[in-house]
């Protein structure tokens, strides 16, 4: 469904040098899949999102969605491709319009794109959607500023979820969230994969989190692909060594473990 | 899943402080005085009275009288209108072509940004009061003269600071998924950035009234601005300075009310400053 | 780093664990904050105690005064108002004059904070920064420069005598926090407290940081209090855990019976609401609502709205503190105690 | 490198902004009412001498060359010719340019001094008495008009309590030989002390004039980025190694406020000469203002914009001296010491 497609992308980095942000990246999403895209920061993970929106223009090579070349589209196939592809942002806290009340920011999509004309109809499917993500009717008239940061992301999600995407790509959804919110927001993006047939980009710099939600992985190492397979073959028996430092380095919720490791660091220095 | 709203966070509630609250008052005085000033001041304030020139302040003239025997105190209640009404129409104009210019250049292509904000650079580096000074002597003087003029020097720094923060404003993930959403052109400008970045312009305001205020009755002073037979605080001022040996209440006087006027403005910038960023509270 | 440490921890902790002998013992400590409107308890009650060279974990979320607490224990922040008594080798900090209390900084103990970007004064240079502590103390320029090389040596900072005269904007995210480190450890404290010193980090820097303050805090035997949300973190470095709900300490217990034996439900709870990287479950169990916020925390156990085993005493009532089997200090009605 | 480059860009930049300013200046000659030739050459010219302006202005030119010819004669530092003195701008400002130089320097010291113990003081004691009555003072001293408080000093000070001078730069008979056209600075060249003394007394009124909003302006932003540095995570780090109130303001606070003060500082500097029609009028001091004030008086307008012209370009230079001092003080912009692998 959204092809990148041997994308390179680099950035002027003085003295007439450039540095290499994305270096021929090639990854697939098709309906309904969820993949997972694992990077540290500065690894290009956002230059990726703003290439795949067709919100920046990369060097070389072609983003795609459905036959549509996102860079290249008409008017017309731009409307269809923003109808189709939604964006979950990181900060539940910048990403909602802070003058806009809830049912104006979950509607305006229907709005903008025509799929409800009607105000009264409109509402109710704000109100279904909310239902959907946790919410209540009594929303609909507050600002973003009276929710919790849980509770913005949901309406986020509503807000992009209304229109019926068919692909929706999160960016670091949860790690602006307290741990105890963190897992209600996960199920909810399941859920609605579930429900929905919804296909996920998934971007996140949280291995667990992506071993969680993906079952497609792809290890981005300073603007290169370096792993990319099923979470069994990534997650389980990793080929690249960055993969390897990296799952090594990631906590684990258990003392034992956690010690093990150490020991074997110290041991190998 | 069931979900409890959250009973916290309510509406951010004014709660102003007594001292607030008095600044606040007093600014709706002045600009209370300004309305009704000239409809409830006596009309000879405007004709000369040679009987009664320059009097000290007494039960009679509370303020004295000026070297053509009116009565100062009214004679400055009646100005404030002009003083306080011409500071307010230069700051809306020097707004407004401040606003269009800002709006031009966060809209516009780069080149479009670019020419503009040199232009603005270039008019941030001149000296207002000397250029205005300028426009007005070319204009030939008057009150209108130095309205125009520092209407046309005045703008640079609310196009600098409003297309800073529309430009910050379009950085916004907010914004950013709103182009996301497909949202148009003017929708994205009309509902999510404009409303996001007008209110750096609010407590520019309440500044520019202040800072405004000096620079007119200067212009007044030097004779650039509004003439002598007109109320207008500077012209007072200028017209009193020479009978200051022996009536230095007449240059006090509308000095004064400037200075109040002045003070009152910046206290209000002041305090809607802090409110923005609390860090700066005392 | 060699034998020695492994054996004297072990991959396996002794069960039985000596209590070290107490450094810091936090009694009834409470933070409050006045705002316009109202007098807003920020931190309710704790009490705990930290051993020489005993490495604990404070966990919580946000709004839980985990950082409050830590900042109390230095009495860095002057808005608050804190009551109880923070007892440091014999001395109540909270009755201490501010100038008795600001030789104990640096001193005695010392801070590391979360964002190594804005921790640093970009206009100092390292060296200074990190002499600075010692410069307070009155000791000569010279003496405190060598004395923040070896400790930036220490640290492993590469090149650390030519680097004593750049600014922080010339060093990566992973070096500036090795500054922030060395200017808490230079003046040789017998505590360290580090709130959440890599949130900011990525994982690989984060691993080398810990790794530095783990070898650190066994040479030097130094104390650390480790102010985390992050579980897994946690797991990896500390002897004791407690955990923090709502401005209050809900459960504490060696960290290896804490992750085997949870007991209090919030802690169950985000035990089990955290994705692992090494295993795949099919749904996360996660905890309704969210954590409340100081000025609008519920009645009784501040858990109680979300909690999915809450009785009816437990949104009236709240629970006194209990020792379980597992020898887990908890606030919860499900224990007895009452 | 960084730092040449950003110093080659400002020079650019200030280039542009004097060629905008001599536009701005064309443009207001040419909106003149009525003929420019008879405006150039005064009200009292006769045929004869409008049309000789009038060729020598190249009048008759169109639009576009008279503009080349304008920027040509700007670049020569032609700025017209006074048609009361029947002198070029140019050498008349230049003689009574040291004169304003004199009071802007003297003004700013007084204001430095002012300002900064004021601001620090209130930054260590925010919220105590001290830092609320000093924001009322600066809100107050800030919003005073220059013309009205010179009048009031001068009155009092001169003429009631007779403690300075009323008016003028020194008193009759005491000049020193004119060597660098400021009174002080020539009395001191000179070796005469009383003089000196003498000079200074004249300048101490209007440099007050300008010092009590200058520091009133640097006075609250020093002071509101002391408390913006105070607040930061950057101090965190500092308490927590005992550093005393007095250290934490003077050390990192401070020096962390300089670069937005010196840059404020250079714009209120320039904005004095602004200030200057006014007060040196009110004080009948020698200087650009009170020719400018004048030039307006006498309905001189060639020498009034000359000396727009004139004042615009000391601005832009002082402008340009502060913005190369803001990026001095900048360690991030100095340039690295130490190649170390930032990012």
């Amino acid at each position: 469904m959204l092809q990148i497609d041997h994308i390179s992308k680099s950035f002027p980095a003085g003295r007439g040098q450039r540095t290499m942000v994305l270096d021929d990246i090639v990854l697939n999403v098709d309906e309904g899949q969820s993949v997972g895209l694992v990077g540290e920061s500065g690894s290009g993970k956002s230059t990726i999102i703003r290439c795949a929106l067709g919100l920046a223009q990369p060097d070389s090579g072609r983003v795609s969605y459905s036959g549509i070349d996102v860079h290249r589209a008409s008017r017309f196939d731009t409307l269809r491709f923003r109808r189709d592809v939604q964006l979950v942002f990181q900060d539940p806290y910048a990403s909602l319009n802070p003058r806009m009340t809830v049912e104006e920011l979950v509607g305006e999509g229907l709005l903008v794109h025509k799929l409800e004309t009607t105000a009264a109809g409109r509402r109710a499917r704000v109100v279904e959607m909310l239902r959907m993500v946790g919410l209540g009717e009594e929303a609909l008239a507050r600002y973003p500023r009276s929710f919790s940061g849980g509770q913005r992301q949901r309406i986020a999600i509503a807000r992009a979820v209304v229109i019926r995407p068919k692909l929706l790509i999160c960016d670091e959804p949860v790690s602006a969230l307290d741990v105890s919110v963190q897992a209600q927001v996960i199920n909810l993006l399941q859920d609605m994969q579930a429900q929905l047939g919804l296909g996920i980009l998934f971007v996140a710099h949280d291995l667990a989190v992506v071993r969680h939600l993906c079952t497609t992985v792809a290890v981005l190492e300073r603007g290169r692909i370096v792993e990319h397979g099923s979470r069994e073959q990534v997650f389980d028996a990793p080929q690249h060594p960055y993969t390897k430092a990296l799952l090594e380095a990631v906590p684990i919720p258990d003392p034992a473990i956690g010690r093990a490791r150490r020991t074997e660091r110290q041991l190998a220095t | 899943m069931t979900l409890v709203l959250p009973t916290a966070s309510p509406r951010r509630k004014a709660n102003f402080t007594a001292y607030e609250l008095t600044v606040f008052g007093v600014v709706a005085a002045l600009f209370l005085l300004a309305l009704i000033g000239p409809m409830i001041a006596p009309a000879d304030i405007y004709t000369s009275n040679m009987l009664e020139t320059l009097f000290p302040p007494s039960a009679e003239h509370w303020l004295g009288t000026d070297d053509q025997g009116r009565d100062i105190f009214w004679r400055l209640i009646a100005g404030s209108q002009l003083s306080l009404f011409a500071t307010v129409l230069v700051v809306i104009l020097y707004s407004i072509i401040g606003m269009i210019v800002a709006t031009l250049a966060t809209v516009g292509p780069r080149w479009v940004d670019e020419l503009l904000m040199r232009v603005t650079d270039i008019g941030l580096s001149l000296p207002g009061l000397v250029v205005s000074l300028g426009i007005a002597t070319v204009l030939g003087p008057s009150l209108q003269s130095g309205i125009i003029a520092l209407a046309l020097t005045g703008w640079p720094m609310t196009a600098r600071i409003l297309r800073t923060t529309m430009r910050q404003t379009m950085e916004q993930p907010f914004v950013e998924g709103a182009r996301i959403l497909g949202v148009s052109r003017t929708r994205l400008m009309l509902k999510h950035v404009l409303p996001n970045s007008l209110d750096v312009l609010i407590v520019k305001w309440a500044g520019d009234i202040s800072f405004t205020m000096l620079i007119l009755a200067g212009l007044s002073f030097i004779g650039v601005g509004a003439q002598p037979p007109s109320p207008e605080w500077g012209a007072m001022i200028s017209g009193a300075r020479g009978n200051m040996s022996i009536a230095w209440w007449a240059v006090a006087a509308p000095g004064a009310a400037i200075v109040i006027n002045a003070v009152a403005f910046a206290l209000l910038a002041d305090i809607l400053q802090v409110r923005r960023d609390p860090s700066l509270r005392a | 780093m060699g034998v020695d440490t492994i054996l004297t921890d072990g991959i396996i902790p002794a069960p039985v664990r000596r209590r070290p002998e107490a450094l810091l013992q936090v009694e009834q400590l409470s933070i409050d904050i006045a705002t316009r409107d109202a007098n807003v308890r920020l931190v309710d009650n704790v009490s705990f105690g930290i051993g020489r060279g005993e490495r604990v974990a404070l966990v919580g979320e946000s709004g839980s005064g985990k950082s409050v607490t830590a900042q109390a224990l230095m009495r860095l922040n002057s808005r608050v108002k804190l009551s109880g008594r923070v007892n440091f080798d014999g001395k109540d900090l909270l009755s201490l004059s501010p100038s008795q209390m600001a030789a104990m900084r640096g001193q005695r103990m010392g801070m590391v904070f979360q964002d190594p970007m804005s921790s640093l004064d970009p206009l100092m240079t390292i060296g200074d920064q990190v002499a600075e502590t010692l410069r307070i103390r009155g000791i000569s320029k010279r003496n405190a420069r060598q004395r923040a090389l070896d400790v930036l040596d220490e640290l492993k900072v590469e090149r650390a005598a030519e680097r004593l005269d750049s600014f922080p904007h010339e060093f990566s995210g992973g070096m500036r926090q090795r500054v922030v480190l060395a200017m808490a450890l230079v003046g040789e404290p017998d505590l360290l407290i580090a709130d959440e010193p890599t949130t900011a980090l990525d994982v690989r820097v984060q691993e080398r940081v810990l790794d530095l303050l783990d070898e650190i805090s066994r040479r030097r035997s130094l104390a650390v209090l480790l102010i985390t949300h992050d579980m897994g973190i946690v797991a990896g470095f500390a002897d004791r855990v407690m955990v923090m709900y709502s401005g209050r300490i809900v459960e504490e217990n060696e960290a290896t019976l804490l992750f085997a034996e949870p007991q209090h439900p919030y802690t169950r709870g985000l035990l089990e609401a955290v994705p692992r990287a090494d295993v795949t479950v099919d749904r996360l169990r996660s905890i309704p609502g969210a954590p409340p916020v100081p000025a609008a925390r519920p009645s009784g156990c501040t858990f109680h709205p979300r909690c999915d085993r809450a009785m009816a005493i437990c949104s009236s009532v709240e629970p006194g503190e209990a020792i379980t089997p597992s020898g887990a200090r908890v606030r919860c009605h499900l224990y007895g105690a009452g | 490198m960084a730092y040449l480059r950003l110093i080659s860009q400002r020079l650019v930049m200030t280039v542009l902004t004097l060629w905008g300013l001599a536009t701005l200046v064309f443009i207001m000659i040419k909106l003149i009412p009525g003929d420019e030739a008879q405006v150039a050459a005064g009200p009292g010219a006769n045929p004869e001498q409008v049309a000789s302006v009038a060729k020598r202005l190249g009048l008759d030119l169109p639009v576009l060359q008279q503009y080349l010819n304008f920027l040509l004669r700007m670049l020569r530092g032609d700025l017209g010719t006074s048609v009361v003195s029947s002198k070029p701008v140019l050498t008349e400002l230049a003689a009574v340019l040291p004169s304003t130089i004199e009071l802007m320097i003297f003004a700013s010291i007084i204001g430095t001094l002012i300002a900064f113990p004021m601001a620090l003081v209130a930054a260590s004691y925010r919220g105590k008495a001290f830092d609320g009555i000093a924001r009322i003072v600066a809100v107050t001293g800030g919003a005073m008009p220059a013309f009205w408080l010179a009048l009031m000093l001068q009155f009092f000070f001169g003429n009631v309590w007779r403690i300075t001078p009323i008016s003028g730069q020194h008193s009759f008979g005491i000049a020193s030989p004119n060597v660098t056209g400021m009174p002080t600075l020539d009395a001191l060249l000179a070796g005469d002390i009383p003089a000196f003394l003498d000079a200074l007394a004249y300048l101490i009124l209007p440099a007050f004039v300008f010092a009590i909003p200058f520091a009133a302006q640097v006075f609250r932003l020093l002071r509101a980025s002391l408390l913006g540095v105070l607040a930061s995570d950057m101090m965190l780090p500092v308490r927590a190694k005992g550093a005393s109130t007095s250290r934490m303001v003077l050390r990192h606070a401070l020096p962390n406020s300089l670069l937005p003060t010196v840059s404020l500082m250079g714009v209120l500097v320039g904005g004095m000469v602004g200030g200057a029609i006014l007060v040196e009028t009110v004080f009948a001091r020698r200087g650009v203002g009170s020719f400018l004030a004048n030039s307006v008086a006498l309905k001189d307008t060639y020498a009034v914009l000359g000396a727009v012209m004139f004042v615009g370009i000391a601005v832009c230079l002082v402008n340009l001296v502060a913005d190369i001092i803001t990026l001095m003080l900048d360690p991030r912009i100095r340039g690295t010491q130490f190649g170390a692998g930032a990012k």
